[in-house]
């Protein structure tokens, strides 16, 4: 068996794993952005998040 | 209560009233299923079979869109100008608002629309023995049809650009009832059943969506004003 | 009008209000007993809607508390003081498609005026606000100030004890704004509550609250 | 434990210990899943190397079905209790629903090409697996067309809980039409039907992405909460009264 | 004039910051596109020869109604909260805010619609060596539909019956390079011919109407505020 | 704001106005002269939006006629009076999903302010209003006074000799009216023109004229 050879299927599949990886890593980066938005906006107004009440 | 059927009659006059008036919805909806049913049918072609094989379709499609469009802002104007707040606050229930609505609607486009309905199936070469059969089909489907889309507009409403909104809601939960009306109309075509087990099937989910969503739209419309 | 059954009685302690989850008010606490109106005053974007909205019953308060109680607390459910309120927002509530007189039949059934009154009410309602003439014309050819008028013989059709007014004298004339004047004086006189949020001196006697 | 979580500064907390473990879970899973479904597994002896498609379509497909359940869940804790912390994971659960559905429909429109000959038909699993697509957007455009996010909460509640009702359909669609669709051959009552040197990798996979869908909740809510906090912060000055204040205040304010 | 190409910018800049902030209308248009697709494939079924039948037919009239949706109510708020009147009063000319609007609307859905065409004929299973043949020939027909829903939102515009007289005068209009444009894909798909009769007929009436209605357009904004 | 380059002269004789098919105003005569401001006086519905509107060019008068005259007459071309005039209409026109600085981008760009003034005139207006904080909240989420407020900053970018105003004070708090009259004068002593309707007093300078 070669690396990474599945004959005639090797652009389903790499077209099927990259799209995944795409869609997945893209909405990994969009919530990390989001995440890091609120923390910052958060440091500014100057307090520790978890120790305040709401 | 007895200022319910008060407070529905009156909801009952006043959407009327504004919805024949001029620019109401109805016309639109009404236009948009004949445009629709002539354009398919030019699109189609002059040859029976295929006109025949599309006609359950098209009529299906088109009663769906133009209700789909008549009611997409049923409750934006009443949430826009605050009227909705006031009858919520005054209302333990907006229910007898929604029935009013849900009749307006009725007689506004559902009317109107059966009543072309059959003049669709005849541009499309259905025996005329089938044409009223048809028609009734689809007239059993209404119900669902009618509770959807205006699930669809209480959802939409007070959210930015809520007609279009509202048939994004609307069209997944319209898909059950479409599929099964169509294949209704198919087997009256094809076996001459009238009550097959597709129509069986649409008239139980006419039930179902007829029971089910009227809450959830009167929840909708009370929650999204808190 | 005649005067309101049972005497009203409204407290609000420490209300807050939000909006589109920011703090907007803070701090509201006042008293009101039947006869008294309060005047809200604050600069654009004080809050003066925002917390007219809370009184309303159509939106929540954030923080604190507020107290509405009948005189004879007999007829006392949960939902009872929603039906006590008028609110009359800071935009018109008006159809463009529909006439003066339509407008009114509606908001009469709304308000669960008794069919009977109905039309003697309509009549009087409108000739107070001077659009009489207009009853049968569609509120698309009203101008801005007919529009608000016409907005205000709401108030006197629904008969309610506790009123909630947003800038009621916008776009009013001197006239008109006077007659609305005369109007929450009666109402007042009556045993009624009002709070009323409004950029003019109003002609009523009144408490004033500054809102931010 | 309900009551635990309901508590957003509690929640909040739990997340931001939660979310790195979910992701290394979701690293090491993902990669040693991938290993086997690509070079370890063997080709399936009628599908030849497509099948290894099924290692991004099952998990998808089947997370794409979670996820929806785990909003409808969530919507309706918080239509009944009115748990803050509710509203919050259901709509962080959204979009990464919709990118799942959306992996699914890609990765078997893929794969349905060489196999049935057509990238698309109209049965009823993959119709129904559409409309969820459908209901996502609708779920999540509810969310964005709103200008008060707590009135968006209140609606897409309502609108979680309707849309329910396309999950048993998209699951069972199978089962109770014809369809060109396999039925199910791992998630059956009865014991999966699947030769286990091509399963693991399949349940390992499951195993990650299930982490990253709890990776994006953890990550999404926390990050609604910390805003809904800050904006909420803004102090605003106290109102007073101009004239008899007496009469006003019966107790004199904070 | 110097002023007209900032003019033209300016009014583009900011349809296009209203059509793709959240709720915008341009992401709707093309919801609607897919649903009404989506919906007519469910209720057509899954026999292949009926689809195909029907598949020129969908694509046209889905994207006919997206661009109809879209566009409907494009000058109806500049007219509403008085912007128009002040800049008919401003310019000699409404022409560069008539092409700022075209061009928004190009960008926000017509784009959009040309990427997601193809995927449609598709779904329909269309052979894959057809579909871009058959996206080209609905972009060779996009001009005609918009300059037509342009001219029928212009129409409306400040016209008490605005949706009615829209859908009134729009219709007509489009049936033209509707029914020209299904046969030109029609006849790709059974000839193998791009550039039939048909397909010169829809780009002609492309032509016709690029040149006709845009004045007529702009002259109806101009006095329908008068 | 430097002052206006030329001076203007303005003048209505026996002008009167239709709407709707029916007579609402007329035989409105007056003379205006740079520096000059007139306050339209009259009932709700007397007719002064009609009027205004009118002379904004919108609406063409059904007799009489209007003159308008820039002191050199030598640019001078049949649509040179528009692009002197201001134009505020009874109701705010801000869109809800703009800005309020993408909204004033929107106008400076309409009204021909060059380029390079833009930003500063921009921010400028805004300060003036008094809602320079607000510059990157949409709109929708403004009070109905600060819609209003972001809608007179369109006043005091175009740069305009002559000014329409259509009730330029309603909905707003004291401070922001007196701010609005001191713009107003400021705009008299560069030697514009303004007419405004109003059921306000105005605190400027102003003859009056009575409508209806
Ligand atoms: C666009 C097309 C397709 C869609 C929307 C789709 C949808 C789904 C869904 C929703 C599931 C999950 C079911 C569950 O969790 O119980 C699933 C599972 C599966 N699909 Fe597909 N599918 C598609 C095409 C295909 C194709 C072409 C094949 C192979 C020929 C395939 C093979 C499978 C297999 C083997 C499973 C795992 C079933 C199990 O063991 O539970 N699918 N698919
Ligand atoms: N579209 C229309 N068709 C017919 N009559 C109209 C129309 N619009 C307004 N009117 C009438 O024209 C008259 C003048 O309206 P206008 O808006 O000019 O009044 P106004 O003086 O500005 O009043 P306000 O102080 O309330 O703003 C009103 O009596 C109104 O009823
Ligand atoms: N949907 C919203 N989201 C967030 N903030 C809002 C929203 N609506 C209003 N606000 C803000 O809330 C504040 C109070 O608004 P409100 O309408 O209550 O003011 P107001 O006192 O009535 O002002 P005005 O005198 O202008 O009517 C304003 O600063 C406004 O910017
Ligand atoms: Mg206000
Ligand atoms: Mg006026």
């Amino acid at each position: 068996m070669e690396f990474a050879d599945y004959g005639r299927y090797t652009p389903h599949i790499v077209a099927c794993y990259g799209a995944t990886v795409v869609v997945i890593g893209g909405l990994i980066a969009y919530y990390r952005r989001r995440l890091n938005r609120a923390l910052k906006a958060d440091e500014k107004s100057g307090d520790v998040p978890s120790n305040r009440k709401s | 209560m007895s200022a319910s059927p008060r407070f529905l009659r009156a909801t009952f006059a006043r959407d009327f009233a504004i919805a024949t008036r001029s620019g109401g919805g109805w016309f639109y909806g009404l236009l948009f299923f004949a445009l629709f049913a002539t354009l398919s049918g030019l699109a189609i072609g002059p040859e029976r079979a295929s006109l025949a094989i599309a006609a359950p379709a098209i009529a299906w499609l088109a009663t769906a869109f133009a209700l789909q469009l008549a009611s997409a802002d049923c409750f934006e104007s009443d949430f826009r100008d605050g009227t909705l707040r006031v009858l919520a606050a005054e209302n333990e229930s907006l229910a007898p608002y929604y029935v009013g609505k849900l009749l307006s609607l009725i007689a506004t486009i559902g009317v109107p629309l059966i009543c072309v309905i059959p003049v669709v199936f005849l541009m499309f070469g259905t025996p005329a023995s089938d044409v009223s059969g048809a028609a009734a089909l689809i007239i059993i489907g209404m119900p669902a049809l009618l509770v959807i889309v205006l699930f669809a507009a209480a959802i939409a409403t007070g959210l930015r650009a809520a007609g279009l909104l509202a048939s994004l809601i609307g069209a997944p939960l319209a898909a059950a009832p479409l599929i099964f009306g169509v294949l209704s109309v198919k087997s009256l075509f094809e076996r001459g059943v009238f009550w097959s087990p597709e129509t069986m099937l649409v008239a139980a989910l006419g039930l179902f969506f007829g029971v089910l969503l009227p809450p959830f739209s009167i929840a909708a419309l009370r929650y999204g004003l808190e | 009008m005649g005067p309101y059954q049972t005497s009203w009685n409204v407290r609000a302690r420490d209300l807050g209000c939000d909006r589109g989850g920011r703090a907007i008010v803070r701090g509201v606490s006042f008293t009101l007993e039947s006869g008294d109106a309060l005047q809200l005053f604050g600069a654009n974007g004080a809050g003066k809607s925002t917390l007219l909205n809370v009184f309303g019953g159509v939106a929540t308060p954030a923080e604190g508390a507020l107290h509405w109680q009948a005189g004879p607390a007999a007829s006392w459910d949960a939902r009872t003081p929603q039906r006590q309120v008028l609110f009359l927002a800071d935009a018109p509530s008006v159809k463009a498609q529909l006439t003066a007189h339509e407008h009114l039949r509606f908001w009469a059934a709304a308000y669960g005026l008794p069919n009977g009154d109905r039309e003697s009410a309509i009549s009087a309602a409108l000739e107070r606000v001077g659009i009489e003439k207009l009853k049968d014309t569609r509120a698309e050819r009203f101008s801005a100030g007919q529009r608000r008028r016409l907005d205000f013989a709401r108030a006197l059709l629904a008969r309610r004890p506790i009123w909630l007014l947003d800038e009621p004298t916008a776009a009013l004339d001197a006239q008109s704004a006077e007659v609305i004047g005369v109007a929450i004086t009666d109402h007042l006189s009556a045993g009624g509550v009002a709070i009323i949020a409004t950029h003019a001196t109003l002609n009523a006697p009144s408490k004033r609250l500054a809102i931010g | 434990m309900l009551s635990y979580f309901a508590n957003p500064s509690k929640f909040e907390a739990f997340a931001r210990k939660g979310g790195p473990i979910a992701f290394g879970i979701f690293l090491i899973c993902t990669l040693v899943a991938t290993v086997g479904g690509l070079l370890l597994a063997p080709e399936d002896y009628q599908q030849g190397d497509s099948a290894r498609i099924l290692y991004i379509h099952a998990p998808t497909a089947w997370l794409s079905l979670s996820a929806y359940t785990f909003i409808a869940m969530m919507s309706l804790i918080a239509f009944i209790w009115r748990h803050p912390v509710a509203d919050v994971t259901a709509r962080a659960a959204a979009a990464p629903g919709a990118a799942f559905t959306a992996l699914a429909l890609l990765s078997g429109a893929i794969w349905g090409a060489p196999t049935w000959g057509a990238a698309w038909v109209w049965d009823a699993r993959l119709t129904s697996m559409l409309l969820l697509f459908f209901i996502y957007i609708g779920y999540i455009a509810v969310w964005a067309a709103a200008t008060d996010t707590a009135r968006a909460a209140r609606i897409a509640r309502i609108l979680a809980l309707v849309g329910f009702i396309n999950i048993p359909i998209v699951k069972f669609s199978v089962d109770w039409w014809n369809t060109l669709h396999q039925p199910a051959s791992i998630l059956r009552i009865g014991g999966p039907t699947i030769h286990p040197s091509m399963l693991w990798p399949l349940l390992v996979m499951m195993v990650g992405f299930t982490a990253l869908l709890a990776w994006f909740v953890f990550v999404g809510a926390r990050a609604d909460l910390i805003a809904q906090r800050n904006q909420r912060a803004e102090a605003s000055a106290p109102s007073r009264p101009l004239d008899n204040p007496t009469a006003i205040i019966d107790e004199s304010p904070a």
